[in-house]
């Protein structure tokens, strides 16, 4: 079992001295440096068949002071998906730029840019993605507070304060018994 | 005074042996001088011109024989008209180029010696009445021409001269032939005697004289497949000789043709021979010349299917027919003369010669590029210049003779005649690129002599009837044969 | 003289009824529709209260001067045809005391072109508005009308050439000397005019012109309130005219009011049934639609007249 | 109630009658909602019987209908939408998230409050509202109008500055071409 | 002096003065050709009444001109037409650098035009004809762009038409001896021509020509797109006409009432070749319409239509009942009319924006109101829409058709005057329709000079559509030239061989008291709540788009048209003609493979010439 999997985490190992593991059933991850992520990727992609760029997806670690940025991979004639992870500094976010590698790329890492502050040198594109006349901290990041933001900006209806447990409002309202089953969501 | 039409032959020889030393007097009498032959030329076109209206000719004998025995010159209207054509171009010719090599003394001697034997035969030519006579003169056109040929130094111009020389030699080995048969059977060399005596020669040595004629003449007419120098001299030689050449040269010898076909012989059917050899040369010339990327060798085809036209209307042989040739010549010597006037200025820096590089010459040369399009104009018969008169006569001919099936040839080629003509209009006065050629500024007396052309074409274009009488005196004179042959045996001692 | 007077009450008279007549149509089919697809759908006069309510707008705007011009176009050619079509037969008695219109003073091929009067102000108008939607659909309508033209004006040419008359009153007449109506001597015709219809009527599935969902409605996209309303009355009169038209001129006219609303109604009900069961063309299908059967029908129907 | 429907006059009255009985919607399908709309207007509900039919621009339109959260993105396009509809001109709001944000309430980029931005004259509550509420939407609306109260394009031209104000604070870069009312 | 020629004169002289005074300053030409034009007409007006014949005799030839009431009619082409072309151009030029060559032109081609219609010979119309085919060629190539492409083709196809009427002419002057138009005519008569039919088909084909008749249309795009729109209205307006006038006396005065009907193989083939022309022009409605509907560029869109135009003209000629010749030479003039004011129209705004091309200029409307206003009368009289007088034509062309028995022509006609709609629709649209351009904002209305002459044409549409009596009166004596007797017209009713008619006066009269009514309802109702918005202020599903994006729609106008119509599409004609011509260049290369440029081949055609020509000579001397 798992013998694909092995296979790929001992040639990349091999290559390029990664930490990784075999996840599960056709999945592999392995963690590097951010310097090396492109040289894993474009080497994947050349030599190994991974020539599918899924995702690229963003993890705030804010106790860390961290971003987990995670390539997700995929090779169509080995049906096996890698993960390639790396963390990099939360000020400056700065990570080496694929969009040579992938075309397709180039829309993740604006969007990371966007939305999580990442910088990305040599990127081609608008700063503007996908919000509007975006001014503060991008919003995605986990010390952007949306709450707050959001009573800044809008209008809060009369009646609904934040963070009450609206089944027991509810309850409150009507005298009603909250059921057993149901008590488990309520928040204390 | 005196005058005959001898001076035509006589003053050029005369001064073309004292040019040499004259100029070594002053160094412009080279110049001078010929200019001074040509302007005489005029003067005694017009008197003897003025002479005919009282008499149908003048018969002119050298050394007191009378005709057949001795050697005359015979100035009839038609001869008349085309001696005052040619001495008319060769005028023109003399005043186009007469800053032609101004700092290079020796070879303008030359060339202007040359062009004046050139001018002097084909006149020659033209008045003669003995046929050895006329080989002599072609023999002078024949080496003039050669010379003007490879008159640059330079490969191109000695190969055309080459081409022009081996060709040409045939021609002078055929008609010497020719007349060497016609002198055993006739024992006489004088035309008018000859057709007298004509009907002596057996039928079958009657057609090989005449086809060693034909063919001998058209090598100088330029009729197909015959031409082969022409494009190439006219294209080597200076500029103003491609004038020459096609003003004429051509004519003499068509004249000479004409003159055997008419004078000569009485064959039936050598009417539709003409008109057999114009046509194909006609069809083939202009084919060519639309294909061309030179613009003198295109100017030369051009000429060569304007002769075969010629051909065509001298083979269809009424009295319009004729007519219509002889205006057609006319035309032909006018306006192909400025074309090659104004193209040699076009053409002045560039290299290649071809009609790529005329782009956007209008700009510089407004008044030379109005004169190539008044040309083309003219020579394509649109009205009212002067070439569309003799084209409808030349159609009117060929409509009373019912050749439904040769109007619409020669209007077909005509049409190609216009393509490429306006091609060329197009490429002068399109604007859209910008020519690196830095053309020379023409002349005055070039500006002159190209007005004149102008003035002329359009003069008679909106008011024919200027010389209309004058070409209808010389076709009668060429129709009436036996006219023709009676002044001349008749004749007495000049006066 | 009595007779302006009368021939300005009956021109209102026949306004008016067109109008009515033309709007009714349209309630009903909305109705009909409603009943197909099992629902119970608006009232039949849902499009008169529509029309009402797109008058009282309180607010209006236009684009430009043929913005404000269009609807007045449409309504023009809509009154103007009116005025030169004969609503009933000429020998009836309705006909000369209500409906004298000026019938006599035009003929078919002027009726023709006197409908085009109103699409090319519709397209002007839309045009005018700058809306890209309003340039396609109005691009997509004259495409079509070249489409339909083909086959109505074949059987046009049928008729005009049975008849020997291009009078409308003059074809009715004949019908009525005859006893067979146009639709019966040469069928061939009436079926390619039919097919005709189908395009001029604008139901699915040539409805491409102001497809809704795709075009924002087309040409009128631009168009509301009081415009729109226009619009939407002369487009009712000019339904009317065309019915009248074929009812006129195939069917041999009608005598008296009652005669003409059935015969009317049932050569309506043909491009509304044939609409419910059938799914959009695009245009060049529509063309192609045009330029095949029905053409050949029109042309069948020529050789049979010339006959 | 009665009174105000009495005190209207005539030419009022049918006017209100016939905008009540003919109502051309605007269907913005900004969220979810969107997806309630065919079934109102399709067989089973059958919103046509009440003379409610689709516009498909809004110069045709009289409702508009905010079927749903509306992102500040989608908020400028509404604006436009709605000032682009002639008077009178109605909205209705579906949806909790229009009320009061709904489970959008602290995101960054939902509004909460719809009202706040343009006048609505009909909300409908639920989370989606099933198209029984909204043909009852639908039927308060037409009460409203036919009682000649429904006059919201005139409270938004009067207050235009207060939602110029408001709209002013979520959009940011204000590129919208301004009428001349 | 006799009137006819002192016009002439004027006209060719006026010619020689404009080139002169350009020398001077670039600005008189203009008013130079004004004058002339000016003194011409008013000489022409104040004289064309009285009888006019003048005949001299040039080597040997006798010329004759005189005026007659056929000529007359296209007179009134001509000069209306070239008095107002030459007032628009003033302004229209301005600019323009080498002016003296393009007036000396212009004056030229009116000269000449006005030439051919008085000739009364073979020779003097051939060379007018041929002045007026140079001196519009010149125009044509005048500003030196694409000389090749615009000229050549011109000039070749012009070459070949005048080469056959020449043709023509010489074998007309064989059989009966003389030039004169009037011999001909009697000779006809008498039947005294053996290959007339020959003769009348060359003719025709130098007449096509001019008339841009399929196949030999191909020159028309080209030469009118090219040209300043000052002389595009004169070259499509009257200049087409010339075409048209020689074809009416072929088609009528000798096909027609030569007197030959009862000879029977005369009648077939006259008859033949009127059918087969008729459908020429019909195929060349259709064909010509389809490609004007997919250009891009205004000028060329006019230029095809003007082919259809001509199309219609040609087909009522050759069906040639009275109907049918009046709607044609009613149509012609008409055609002048909206046509010269199209091209004014157009050439107002290339002049004030700078380009024709459709897919760069869009909402002029608010811009040049009056050239929209002259545009919109002028189109809606092309399409032939009610109550314009371009309906008129149409109306009687039609009718002509159908109670001759016409069927399927008429059918042709229909499908190539609704797909007019589209080409109409395109240029209104194209140039004045649609969102404005931020490009165009600074573009003013033009000059007085040029709009007036063109809203005097839209004027004199609108009139003639209520009126045409005005018009029909001297088509009417016209015709009785041309040897109809007995022509009878209304003022105001037209009506066909059937009995049926319009009354051209209720027409109006309902649709302008329906409009007034329409106009005062729609603009007086609600009058304070309607509000004029900006194009920007579209609905596009709530997108607001940037300041400088322009949303309207241009390019691929009636894709789904072309779509549908892909079979007529497949061949084009002019390709036809550019692949022909270039294999013909193709094949004549092997003249250049003759003369090889090898002495010694020369040396040997020489000898083989030789030989060759003892052989065959032998047998025929």
């Amino acid at each position: 079992m798992l013998e694909k999997e092995q296979k790929l985490l001992e040639i990349l190992k091999s290559a390029f001295q990664v930490e990784g593991k075999v996840i599960r059933n056709r999945r592999v991850e392995i963690w590097d440096h951010k310097e090396m992520v492109p040289a894993i990727l474009l080497m994947v992609k050349t030599q190994l068949g991974y020539k599918h760029l899924n995702h690229i997806t963003c993890i705030d670690w804010l106790e860390e002071g961290k971003f987990q940025l995670v390539y997700t991979v995929f090779s169509h004639t080995d049906k096996l998906t890698l993960f390639v992870k790396t963390k990099i500094d939360r000020d400056p976010a700065i990570m080496p730029n694929i969009d040579d590698i992938w075309d397709q790329a180039n829309t993740y890492e604006r969007e990371l840019r966007e939305m999580y502050g990442i910088e990305f040198p040599g990127l081609v594109g608008d700063q503007e993605f996908i919000l509007e006349d975006w001014d503060e901290m991008p919003p995605m990041r986990r010390d952007f507070k949306t709450d707050v933001y959001a009573e800044k900006t809008f209008f809060a209806q009369p009646g609904r304060e934040d963070a009450q447990d609206v089944r027991e409002t509810i309850t409150k309202r009507s005298g009603e018994e909250i059921p057993e089953f149901a008590k488990k969501y309520s928040r204390d | 005074m005196n005058i005959s039409p001898v001076h035509y032959i006589a003053l050029p020889l005369l001064a073309a042996f004292l040019i040499p030393l004259l100029s070594k007097l002053h160094k412009e009498l080279a110049r001078i001088v010929p200019g001074l032959v040509f302007l005489y030329f005029l003067v005694i076109s017009v008197v003897l011109m003025q002479r005919l209206e009282t008499q149908p000719m003048i018969s002119e004998v050298i050394a007191g024989w009378s005709a057949p025995w001795g050697i005359n010159l015979v100035f009839t209207p038609f001869s008349g008209f085309l001696v005052s054509l040619m001495s008319f171009i060769g005028f023109l010719v003399w005043v186009y180029s007469y800053h032609f090599k101004k700092i290079d003394y020796m070879p303008a001697q030359k060339y202007f010696i040359l062009l004046m034997m050139l001018v002097t035969g084909s006149i020659g030519i033209v008045l003669t009445g003995d046929i050895f006579n006329l080989f002599v003169f072609l023999e002078i056109v024949a080496i003039s021409a050669y010379s003007l040929t490879a008159f640059y130094p330079g490969r191109d111009g000695a190969e055309a001269a080459f081409k022009y020389l081996l060709v040409g030699s045939f021609a002078s080995a055929l008609i010497l032939l020719a007349i060497v048969i016609l002198y055993t059977q006739t024992g006489t060399l004088n035309m008018a005697d000859l057709a007298v005596k004509m009907h002596e020669v057996p039928h079958y040595l009657k057609v090989i004289i005449f086809v060693l004629f034909l063919v001998g003449f058209g090598i100088e007419a330029e009729m197909f497949p015959l031409n082969g120098w022409a494009p190439d001299a006219y294209s080597q030689a200076p500029g103003p000789i491609g004038a020459v050449f096609a003003g004429i040269v051509v004519k003499g010898g068509i004249y000479a043709l004409v003159r055997v076909v008419y004078t000569i012989f009485d064959l039936s059917g050598v009417g539709t021979i003409l008109i057999a050899l114009g046509l194909v040369t006609m069809i083939i010339a202009e084919l060519a010349a639309l294909r061309q990327d030179n613009l003198k060798r295109m100017l030369a085809y051009s000429s060569i299917g304007q002769m075969g036209v010629v051909l065509i209307a001298f083979g269809i042989g009424t009295d319009t027919a004729i007519f219509a040739a002889l205006f057609l010549m006319l035309n032909h010597a006018l306006i192909k003369s400025m074309l090659f006037f104004s193209a040699s200025y076009l053409l002045y820096n560039s290299t290649t010669k071809t009609i790529k590089e005329l782009t956007g010459m209008a700009k510089h040369l407004p008044f030379v590029s109005f004169i190539f399009a008044l040309g083309a104009f003219a020579i394509v018969g649109l009205p009212p210049f002067s070439g569309f008169w003799s084209k409808l006569y030349f159609l009117m001919a060929a409509a009373d003779a019912q050749m439904v099936l040769l109007i619409i040839t020669v209007l077909s080629v005509s049409v190609i005649e216009i393509i490429y003509y306006f091609r060329v209009i197009g490429k002068i006065y399109s604007k859209d690129e910008t020519s690196e050629l830095e053309p020379k500024k023409p002349t005055i007396n070039s500006v002159l002599v190209m007005t004149v052309l102008g003035a002329l074409i359009i003069i008679i274009g909106v008011y024919p009837d200027l010389v209309t009488d004058w070409i209808h005196h010389a076709s009668d004179a060429l129709v009436n044969k036996s006219n023709y042959i009676q002044n001349v045996l008749t004749e007495n001692l000049p006066r | 003289m009595e007779g302006i007077g009368l021939k300005i009450l009956g021109a209102l008279l026949t306004t008016i009824m067109a109008f009515a007549v033309g709007m009714t149509y349209g309630g009903i089919t909305r109705k009909l529709t409603a009943r197909v697809q099992n629902r119970v759908g608006p009232t039949i006069w849902q499009n008169f209260i529509d029309l009402v309510k797109l008058q009282s707008k309180k607010t209006n705007i236009y684009h430009g001067v043929m913005g404000h011009f269009a609807p007045m176009w449409i309504i023009t050619a809509a009154m103007t045809v009116l005025m030169f079509i004969p609503v009933l037969h000429p020998n009836s008695t309705w006909y000369s005391t209500w409906f004298p219109n000026l019938t006599f003073h035009g003929d078919l091929i002027f009726l023709l072109y006197m409908m085009v009067f109103g699409s090319l102000g519709m397209a002007l108008g839309a045009g005018q508005t700058g809306n890209p939607n309003s340039a396609i659909g109005v691009t997509r309508g004259l495409s079509q009308m070249v489409g339909f033209e083909i086959p109505f004006v074949l059987a046009l040419v049928a008729l005009m050439v049975q008849y020997k008359t291009t009078s409308i009153q003059d074809i009715m007449a004949i019908q009525d000397q005859s006893g067979v109506w146009m639709m019966f001597s040469n069928p061939f015709s009436f079926l390619a005019a039919l097919f005709a219809s189908l395009g001029m009527f604008r139901y699915s599935p040539f409805d491409i012109v102001g497809a809704p969902a795709e075009l924002a409605s087309g040409p009128v996209s631009e168009f509301g309130g009081k415009y729109l309303g226009v619009m939407m009355t002369g487009g009712s009169i000019f339904a009317f005219i065309k019915l009248t038209l074929y009812v006129d001129l195939f069917m041999g006219g009608a005598y008296s009011i009652p005669e003409l609303l059935i015969k009317t109604f049932a050569l309506y009900m043909v491009p509304v049934f044939y609409g419910w069961v059938s799914p959009r063309y695009r245009t060049e299908q529509a063309i192609r639609y045009f330029w095949g059967w029905p053409t050949a029908l029109g042309i069948l129907g020529v050789i049979i007249a010339v006959w | 109630m009665e009174n105000k429907r009495n005190s209207q006059t005539i030419a009022e009255y049918i006017k209100n009658w016939s905008r009540k009985h003919s109502l051309f919607i605007m269907a913005y399908g900004t969220g979810c909602g969107a997806i309630e709309i065919p079934a109102t207007l399709t067989s089973r509900y059958d919103a046509e019987r009440l003379g409610i039919r689709g516009a498909a621009t809004p110069r045709q339109a009289d409702v508009l209908l905010i079927t749903g959260y509306l992102a500040t993105k989608t908020l400028k396009r509404v604006i436009r939408v709605y000032e682009q509809m002639q008077d009178p001109k109605y909205v209705i709001a579906f949806g909790s998230c229009t009320i009061n944000g709904g489970m959008y309430y602290d995101s960054y980029n939902t509004i909460n409050v719809l009202e706040k931005y343009i006048p609505v004259d009909v909300y409908i509550n639920g989370c989606m509202p099933r198209p029984e509420a909204v043909i009852a939407g639908f039927q308060q609306l037409q009460d409203k109008i036919a009682r000649g109260e429904a006059d919201n394009g005139t409270r938004y031209k009067e207050n235009l500055e207060w939602y110029r104000a408001n709209q002013h604070r979520v959009i940011k870069n204000w590129r919208m071409p301004d009428y001349n009312w | 002096m006799n009137t006819l020629a002192l016009i002439i004169l004027i006209f060719f002289s006026g010619a020689t003065l404009a080139y002169l005074s350009s020398l001077i300053s670039n600005k008189l030409p203009g008013w130079v050709a004004l004058l002339t034009t000016m003194t011409g007409t008013v000489l022409f007006y104040m004289s064309f009444q009285n009888e006019q014949a003048l005949s001299f005799s040039i080597i040997g030839l006798n010329l004759e001109w005189a005026l007659d009431n056929y000529t007359i009619l296209f007179a009134h082409i001509i000069f209306g037409l070239g008095i107002l072309a030459s007032l628009y151009s003033v302004q229209y030029m301005q600019n323009k650098s080498q002016q003296g060559s393009f007036y000396a032109n212009f004056l030229l081609s009116i000269g000449s035009m006005f030439g051919i219609i008085i000739s009364k010979d073979f020779i003097s119309f051939f060379i007018f004809w041929e002045i007026m085919t140079w001196s519009s060629f010149l125009i044509v190539v005048w500003n030196g762009i694409g000389f090749r492409k615009n000229g050549i083709w011109y000039m070749a196809m012009s070459a070949i038409g005048a080469y056959a009427m020449l043709t023509a002419i010489v074998l007309i002057n064989s059989e009966i001896g003389t030039y004169s138009l009037q011999a001909f005519f009697n000779a006809v008569q008498e039947n005294a021509i053996d290959n007339l039919m020959l003769v009348s088909i060359l003719l025709l084909i130098g007449f096509a020509v001019k008339a841009a008749l399929m196949p030999l249309h191909i020159w028309a795009p080209r030469a009118y797109s090219n040209t300043p729109a000052s002389y595009t209205s004169v070259f499509s307006g009257a200049l087409s006409k010339m075409g048209v006038f020689g074809m009416g006396l072929v088609l009528i005065r000798v096909f027609r009432f030569s007197g030959l009907q009862d000879n029977f193989d005369y009648a077939l083939v006259s008859q033949f070749t009127s059918h087969v022309l008729a459908w020429l022009g019909g195929i060349t409605a259709a064909i010509a319409t389809l490609y004007a509907l997919v250009q891009k560029d205004a000028k060329k869109l006019l230029a095809y239509s003007s082919i259809a135009q001509l199309g219609y003209i040609v087909i009522g000629l050759a069906i040639g009942t009275k109907l049918a010749v009046m709607s044609a030479l009613f149509l012609a003039i008409m055609h002048a009319v909206f046509k010269g004011a199209l091209f004014m129209a157009v050439g107002a705004v290339e002049r004030q924006v700078g380009t024709t091309d459709m897919t760069k200029i869009s909402g002029l409307i608010r811009r040049m109101p009056w050239t929209f206003f002259v545009t919109l009368v002028s189109i809606i009289a092309l399409a032939g829409v009610p109550p314009l007088s371009g309906f008129v034509g149409k109306w009687m062309l039609y009718e002509a058709l159908i109670t001759n028995g016409n069927f399927f022509l008429v059918v042709v006609v229909f499908f190539s005057s609704t797909a007019a709609f589209l080409y109409s629709y395109r240029i209104l649209f194209g140039l004045f329709l649609g969102q404005e351009e931020d490009d165009t904002a600074h573009v003013k209305e033009a000059p007085a000079t040029m709009v007036i002459p063109m809203v005097i044409l839209a004027l004199f549409l609108i009139v003639t559509g209520t009126y045409p009596g005005i018009v029909f009166e001297p088509i009417a004596h016209g015709m009785e030239y041309l040897g109809f007797t007995d022509v009878t017209w209304n003022m105001t009713v037209l009506s066909n061989v059937w009995g049926d008619s319009v009354n051209l006066q209720y027409v109006s009269t309902t649709i302008g008291v329906a409009f007034m009514l329409a106009l005062i309802f729609l603009t007086f109702k609600g009058r304070k709540g309607t509000r004029g918005v900006s194009t920007k202020d579209i609905s596009t599903s709530g997108e607001i788009p940037l300041e400088h994006e322009n949303l309207t729609f241009q390019l691929d106008f009636f894709k789904p048209f072309e779509r549908a119509a892909a079979p007529l599409y497949k061949r084009s004609i002019t390709k036809i003609y550019e692949d022909v011509a270039n294999g013909l260049e193709a094949l004549f290369d092997f003249t250049r493979k003759i003369y090889t440029g090898n002495g010694q081949t020369y040396a040997i055609y020489v000898v083989a010439f030789l030989v060759t020509l003892l052989i065959v000579v032998q047998n025929m001397l």
